[in-house]
């Protein structure tokens, strides 16, 4: 078999032999996945609940049209869905049939949630999962894993720790990593 | 169809390769190739309107199971792709083998795939469901591990997408929505089950009332 | 364990690879090395005493997926062989890649296991059974495709065999009897089924009369 | 990772520098497999339930006494179980989950028996497996699969053909081969 770079680029070649690649596609579709879809994104719309109860209702009714406030759509992220989590409750989202993830507003997905690890255990063995990755919670905290077999792309709404009274929303933002929207880690006030 | 793939549940694989917040996941892609892998599936499923991604998930599924197991992630996503673009008569497998310079194994051939059942009356959140018992050979978003199992409903989608069993054949797909149903954990996988519950999205069409004879 | 083992139903995979009546099966191995894996597996579990069967077929299992997949069936046998000498403490992992000029990737962590039930009264040959709902982490010779299915009973063995679940572990097993159970191949693969009906041999522990509750 | 023949002689030689290996040990066990289990041995009890119809009696009723009659026993062939054909029922043998097979009468499992291919496939998709292969079954022949997940060790009884009257039963040994007596071939008069 030639390698994956050799047959990631002849598959380029030929689509460009047949002038199917538009001029700028491959360069403008990159950027949107290198630059725009990020977990920033995710993390603005987490500050903003956090501190706009309104905003936080409608993050839970209508995840889509909440995002969108943000400018936050596009492919992989027609139908978002937020997951609020409580001091006893702790989403985790998973796609075990494949990678589906809300590109908008979490950003690609990461190595480690394509895995065939993650896929195949947390759906089975979570609690494990996560305390083997570094989230270990008590078993007072319930496991809810959301199995991302459709087209709702779904984010965790993490709730607010204590220590942050008075931040920034860029404040708050900045402790709602990837993984805290992935729901396989807590934000800390003191990360 | 019950391929590799469908990796929910199954035992043997090890730590998952990562520790919370230990990444900047900058830069994206780690491979100088990696980014045309998505870029050519959405120049043929977006700008092209060659397949659509239901047809490229079913590829990717498609391919033979030592070298799904074996290939990365983004080999996976080019060899799906590349097999579409030669399965719609856009390319060959030879032209492409030709500018690898070696051999470009695709995905194994198609089935038939199946259409939707006629649309049925919605069901409601709180419903209790089961998912059809069906062993379908082609294309499916249903996992194996809910087969047959008992859930509730906990929501409906507002917006109705194509059923996938179709459409990832490339057939005329009739448009359902899809309902998060909540299943125990314990009922899925047992007493040594970690979850208190597995929430997965499912087509009206995998769903039948709990309580309808043989479920 | 519902293990990359536990092929029975598995789509994706192509054609056999074979003609009927086209091989002489001579000679009946292909490599130099080939008959060591069974020499030295036999040599471990009936002249040393090291390991029974059971916990070479687990060793095996325990192979990481990827790893088992990939490797040609003799192959499997060696590395579950070397695992369970250097788990047993008769040689260490240091020694055979040294010998090895090279890595030499052993099976992933054992289980506890568990030990079967204590013993029942029999089923008689006509009873009608179901194969238990349970999720083992261990060694199992349940394959899944039967798992909460109901079968009827067509032979009972005459000798009684350890407990695989326990014995796969070197742990004390109990001997039960093991049952030949016919189970309508629809009820294990749906309408697609191409047999009438699929026979699976299963220990005594594996069984519930049909009926009891929660079936 | 070293080459599988580089770490199988690694494994025998860690053994034998501990003087862990009998001598003789590696070469007897290897004449077992490569010479003494062989289908012939199938063959020939085969052939004899098809002329004796004492011996298939005791053959239907105790494989594992009926084949130590001509000494195929040994490991692998501790509880023989016999399964007879008719014209309308084909059984076929299978071990999904590794390889087990009745060596002292069917010899060691060929490679195909060991396929992910036929161990996925042939509890499922039977009849297409067989059609596959070349047996080429009409619906109103039925097929049951043995999946050999326990410790009995199966071989098929086919039935007699038509066209073989008379014959000795080393004649009728030659038609029966490793293929026929998994399940995957019947046998024929004039093959």
């Amino acid at each position: 078999m030639a390698p994956i770079a050799r047959r990631a680029h002849a598959l380029k070649e030929a689509l460009d032999r047949k002038k199917l690649i538009p001029e700028g596609f491959i360069e403008n579709f990159t950027k949107l996945m290198e630059v725009d879809w990020d977990p920033a994104n995710g993390a603005r719309v987490v500050a903003r609940a956090w501190v706009d109860p309104a905003f936080r209702t409608l993050l839970i009714k209508d995840g889509t049209r909440a995002c969108e406030q943000f400018g936050y759509t596009g492919p992989q992220g027609e139908y978002i869905v937020a997951l609020e989590n409580t001091p006893t409750l702790q989403n985790v989202i998973v796609c075990t049939l494949c990678s589906c993830t809300a590109w908008p507003v979490l950003g690609l997905p990461p190595d480690w949630y394509k895995s065939f690890e993650y896929r195949s255990r947390v759906v089975r063995e979570s609690r494990s999962v996560l305390r083997e990755m570094g989230l270990d919670l008590p078993e007072s905290v319930e496991i809810k894993v959301w199995d991302t077999t459709a087209e709702t792309r779904y984010m965790v709404l993490p709730f607010r720790p204590a220590g942050t009274e008075g931040w920034s929303e860029e404040k708050l933002a900045s402790i709602v990593t990837k993984d805290v929207l992935i729901g396989v880690a807590r934000p800390l006030a003191n990360a | 169809m019950d391929g590799i793939h469908d990796l929910g549940g199954t035992d043997g694989f090890g730590t998952v390769p990562h520790h919370v917040n230990s990444q900047s996941y900058k830069p994206v892609f780690h491979e100088p190739w990696e980014h045309l892998a998505y870029s050519l599936l959405f120049l043929g499923a977006d700008h092209l309107k060659t397949f659509n991604v239901d047809e490229l998930r079913h590829a990717i599924e498609r391919m033979e199971p030592r070298q799904y197991l074996a290939a990365p992630y983004y080999d996976r996503i080019v060899v799906g792709t590349a097999s579409l673009y030669v399965e719609k008569g856009v390319l060959t497998q030879a032209e492409l083998e030709a500018l690898a310079g070696g051999a470009f194994p695709l995905a194994r051939p198609q089935t038939e795939g199946r259409a939707a059942r006629p649309t049925r009356s919605h069901f409601e959140v709180g419903d209790e469901v089961i998912a059809t018992r069906d062993f379908i050979r082609g294309h499916t978003r249903m996992p194996k591990y809910v087969r047959g199992k008992k859930g509730r409903i906990v929501h409906r989608t507002s917006v109705e997408w194509p059923f996938p069993d179709a459409a990832g054949h490339g057939r005329e797909a009739l448009r359902q929505p899809t309902y998060h149903v909540s299943f125990d954990a314990k009922d899925l996988f047992g007493d040594g089950a970690e979850a208190s519950s597995v929430v997965v999205d499912l087509w009206e069409g995998y769903l039948e009332k709990a309580g309808a004879p043989n479920v």
